[in-house]
């Protein structure tokens, strides 16, 4: 193990500060904004509703589309394309470990749509963004297996850290984002790049473990408190 | 040739009861003709972009950032910084929104707030200039909105301002042999007028100011008026299908020009309270 | 008021010379050409026709689409994009200004599609095209509240002048193009950018009423005479 | 792969009266098999373009319009300048056009007009270069539909090379330390030949020349031969869904060098009459 | 007549070394390989099927579509354009000369899709590309009036030759692609460019028959050989 | 979001087949689980690409095809040279996919390809820099599916890999006052490593090597697993839209190690073979 000291001094299997909101746009169904340090998501759900063009819809399924995208000014350069290969490919990834989550058999024939937009891009964006979308299915009343907790993991100077940053990310030898269904314990996402041997991966993956455990805690405390602030509204709590 | 919907369809028994409780001078929020709705700013809370800010018009909500870049400057003005506005109505702000390239209406919402920055040069564009003809400052001006409950005119406006005001980027200076350099510092940007967006519907006979979604849905016209210290107009967009007399527009201007200090004091107060 | 001579020698008060023709196209269900010195707009109408995609389509009014365009060679340096943002919101707020002087509600489930083609830019082209497209429509017979006529104000070196070309259009202080429905007193295009105070705009407006009258009468006039040769076709004139 | 129809459909009924009247010798429109429709032209109206006409066949109408402007050369040709031909469909100009980039029908006509005057040289392309692998002048030719009713390939090129013909620009020169300036002069462009567009029909047994939009409709194929002075064939495009045999295709290339003179003659008394 | 020698030697009337393949493809109806030279290209065929978009359909014969591409690694310099104006027109010339051998009305409320990839450019890729789609077209059991055979033919230093490779059509004086039907002596394509007497074109359009004809053996062959080794399959050989 | 479909829809009753099958420890086509289809591969004879490989997995069949030229390098690597991957899922390879821009899936292939070659620099970028911060190669890696019967990963894998390893470029060299000259060599690229793309699905409790497209329309989720040299993992992917647990995710990852010899002598074998 190399002395490696994280550029903002956390320890190597600490997440940065988590904020998590929900019901914050009135107009979607389900909403949320999820945190983590300076890289900040915001999720919208609609749906599940009815589908324009009939010939996608499914007769026993529910179809989720997912549009992850990071605002022109969310990056250290400003981000002039409309839509990088590298959105297609994470919304796609995205949509799938969301999928995963949905008890879609339940609402044949319509579809649930997902936009996220990354507001402020400091590392990590891809598992933030699936945190606020589960936060948002929630908020939207969407029956769910499991809510996903999603995290990133990395090796730097060979050293393995939780939750990596817009630095760890561009200095890191190798990369894991990663999402789970913790109740479940099912992988609902993972994707891996640099270089690592098995035993490096199966380190990473337990730590990467513990740390969605956290976030899914977070989740779960941020869901219970806006559901006892509608239920004080009623006077019910 | 128009792929959002911008309005909303709105059930001819709602109609009936908005216009009705028009009638009774009542609206449907309860607010009189004049009332802008509660105003609520954050600037400064996104560090990638170089300014910031999020404007709530009661369920209204706009976002815009600013980025800071060099580029060359037009031929025809090369001692001149440049600045753009652009403007998206994404999908996550409202149920008849859709992916894709901004429609004509996000586009006329970009091209109204540049209006308002760019004849009048609300920007000092010559304090841009870092190398005459070859290299200036262009300012980038995302207007994002992020919930679509009518007026996002001047929700969009007030946030580009903000924005603008506490815009801060990386001082470069041109240095023989070296090209540009990072000074290491940091410049502001600087405002030469308060540009304030003021926008009326006309709904029948009646004059609305701030108008929700289902007003704005429901008007015949929808003037913007935009005004400036010292009782100036720096800009109007008349928008609708319907028409409006000339009586009516100047009534619009008037009451414009009348609500300009206090939309301003009250923008000024938002924004030393929060960022 | 200052002593500014405008560039062509003409009046304050003074619009080019008018050129207005009816009928141009064969195809089309009406056309027109509208001159205003150099600057040379060519519309057409079709419709009111059956929609493609129903979905789009009102069952209590007609949907009207309109294109405002401008031909490459038309402009100073030629035009390489191929609709750009400015023709984008200029479509917008014609299309406005033209449905509020169609009586929409007589032709529920159809469209009417005007096609504006400016051959020729010498400023204040989107007046000229409101008026060709306003001809255009009375040619193709569609029922209006009246006919627009719109018109040019602005403001150089502290004077107040009406139809500027592109040299005055790029010189001034502030420019106002603005069109009326001169029987009902409707304005229904109105934009203006540039510095004014309330009372400067008064008398802009005053001086746009004025200029818009004359204009009025010359489509009048171009109406009648198309009709009349049309009466003389059938031995009625 | 096909969004704008450029022909028509023609009911069952009206197809047999025209076969029918093709039988008798005659055309719906009263023309004999080889008779041009009556030609209009004006050109030089439009002053932003550099060069412009306007050309009627009949009920089609094509305008073409020039515009130069200064580009560098392709690496492979640097002492020549530059020819690019654009065609466009409005819908201003039939019932079945629709907005959008051009089709294959607009892409197909630019690059047969194209075809005349690019290989046979019709523009003298090296008094095109300014400064050799660095400046030359590019031409812009495009072209814009206003009214189809059939034909307009024949129409285009007269529009093409009429517009070509008047093509006034603004005469630069390369000094030493301040690159190019503008010598206050105009030059002319200098035309090397006189391509003309002859476009057959076969509609059965019968060939026609200068089709109607639904003669075009309805005929098996169309060849276009473009005719340059000298009795040389400087381009051909056969289009349609039909075959053609080796002897009409003869046919109509003999034909097409016969009329050569009539059609070009016919051109020019057009031009020396307006302008 | 110059003393003109073709780059690789070949008689003027000699065409390259010609290979072709069908049913190279399993998804592919119909799908074949041709080559002249090292001009090489693959066409598959999918239908006669059921077009998605009905309002595109006929009632009365099938619709052809045509998609001739280059990929990018196919010529000199990497294309960079998906799609060239090049390849727009082509793709037309191509589907109309193909139309025309199809009998289309046996198909009626039907699209049959000509996908055609030129692999490597070597010149005359246009013809090569109509031969190998006439071949997947019969591979396919499209019915057709007759098979396509197609060639390029042009003038070099005064010469006339067939087969125009890319050096040679780079640097012709005119260059015309031709396709027949040969058993019913009609000419399906047709385009030329570059300056031609009439005498020089009728001499050029022999040639390009009799060069036609050896193609159209080379394809009568290949379908032949094709046709045995099915029925080898079933035993019936 | 999704143009071009990948996945095909299975009929209830040909699942239940399939299944029914896998719960005999048998495949649909015989093969056992850990069982790699038939592999063929041609290389370098598309005289036009620097480097060239035809892959065939089955009847999947992926073509790649390299192309090399010169550009200016990325600011932040001035003296490393420059790999674009590219992949098409053009219409020929599937009665399912459509003419357009690459869809999702076509994009992800591409990015997972680029993903086994680019961190682990798998070519060495620094031997592609001409002169530092001005002229570098680029490496154009474009990937065209030309059947598609399932795993196209694995197939496009190899064939990139086979595609690099037989690419030829133009030797260019920087001369003063001349620029970039030829040196009339050819140079040819050296890998560093030998990255295998290996694919596993999940149906049910079932994993299978190298899924047809049956198999993998039907599959809960699908993982690619890139192995190099040295028991190295270089990259993983997961899609589709079912959850898997860790133990089978390490079930795999030791499955794809033990994989790599035999599926690079393979490889190897075949690569010596052809050609």
């Amino acid at each position: 193990m190399s002395e490696y000291k994280r550029v903002d001094g956390r320890a190597y299997d600490e997440i940065r500060p988590v904020k998590a909101e929900v019901r914050v746009l009135k107009n979607a169904d389900g909403s949320a904004i999820f945190e983590l340090g300076n890289t900040k998501v915001i999720a919208a759900v609609y749906g599940p509703r009815e589908l324009h063009s009939k010939h996608m819809a499914s007769s026993y399924e529910s179809l989720v589309r997912v549009r992850y995208h990071m605002v022109p000014f969310s990056t250290k350069d400003r981000k002039s394309q409309p839509f990088t290969r590298r959105e297609i490919e994470i919304s796609k990834v995205l949509k799938e470990a969301l999928s995963a989550s949905i008890r879609r058999e339940l609402f044949p024939r319509s579809t649930i749509d997902i936009y996220i937009e990354v507001l402020n891009a400091d590392g990590s964006t891809r598992v933030a963004s699936l945190n606020a979308a589960s936060l948002a299915l929630a908020d939207a009343g969407v029956f769910m297996y499991d809510l996903i907790a999603a995290v990133s993991v990395g090796k730097i100077n060979g050293q393995l850290v939780v939750d990596l940053n817009e630095y760890e990310d561009q200095n890191s030898d190798s990369d894991i984002p990663i999402a789970f269904m913790p109740s479940l314990n099912k992988v609902v996402l993972l994707q891996m790049d640099g270089t690592m041997s098995l035993e490096e991966i199966r380190q990473a993956l337990k730590m990467a473990k513990n740390a969605a455990d956290k976030i899914y805690q977070v989740e779960k405390d941020c869901l219970k408190g806006s559901l006892e602030s509608v239920l004080k509204v009623y006077g019910l709590l | 040739m128009d792929n959002i919907k911008y309005n909303v369809l709105i059930p001819k028994i709602r109609q009936k009861f908005i216009l009705n409780t028009l009638k009774e001078n009542k609206r449907i929020d309860n607010r009189s003709f004049y009332e802008y709705r509660a105003l609520k700013i954050r600037y400064g809370h996104l560090p990638n972009a170089d300014g910031s800010a999020e404007v709530s018009l009661g369920n209204t909500i706009v976002l815009a950032g600013v980025k800071v870049d060099i580029t060359n400057p037009f031929p025809s003005e090369p001692d001149k910084g440049i600045i753009i506005v652009n403007a998206e109505f994404p999908p996550v702000a409202s149920p008849d929104f859709e992916p894709g390239p901004p429609d004509e209406n996000a586009i006329e919402l970009a091209r109204i707030v540049d209006r308002g920055l760019r004849k009048p040069e609300i920007v000092d564009l010559s304090s841009l200039c870092i190398v005459p003809g070859q290299k200036v400052y262009r300012i980038w001006i995302d207007i994002y909105a992020l919930n679509h409950d009518g007026n996002m005119i001047d929700a969009a406006g007030i946030a580009a301002v903000v924005a603008l005001m506490n815009t801060k980027y990386k001082k470069f200076t041109f240095v023989q042999d070296k090209g540009l350099v990072d000074t290491g510092e940091k410049a502001q940007l600087t405002l030469k007028n308060f540009p304030v967006y003021v926008t009326h519907v006309k709904i029948g006979d009646h004059i609305l100011l701030d108008p929700v979604l289902e007003e704005e849905s429901l008007a015949d016209c929808k003037i913007t008026t935009i005004v400036s210290e010292g009782n100036l107009i720096t800009g109007i967009q008349k928008s609708g299908v319907g028409g409006i007399s000339l009586d009516e527009l100047e009534k619009i201007m008037q009451n414009s020009i009348n609500l300009y200090q206090t939309i301003k004091e009250n923008i000024q107060k938002e924004v030393s309270k929060n960022g």
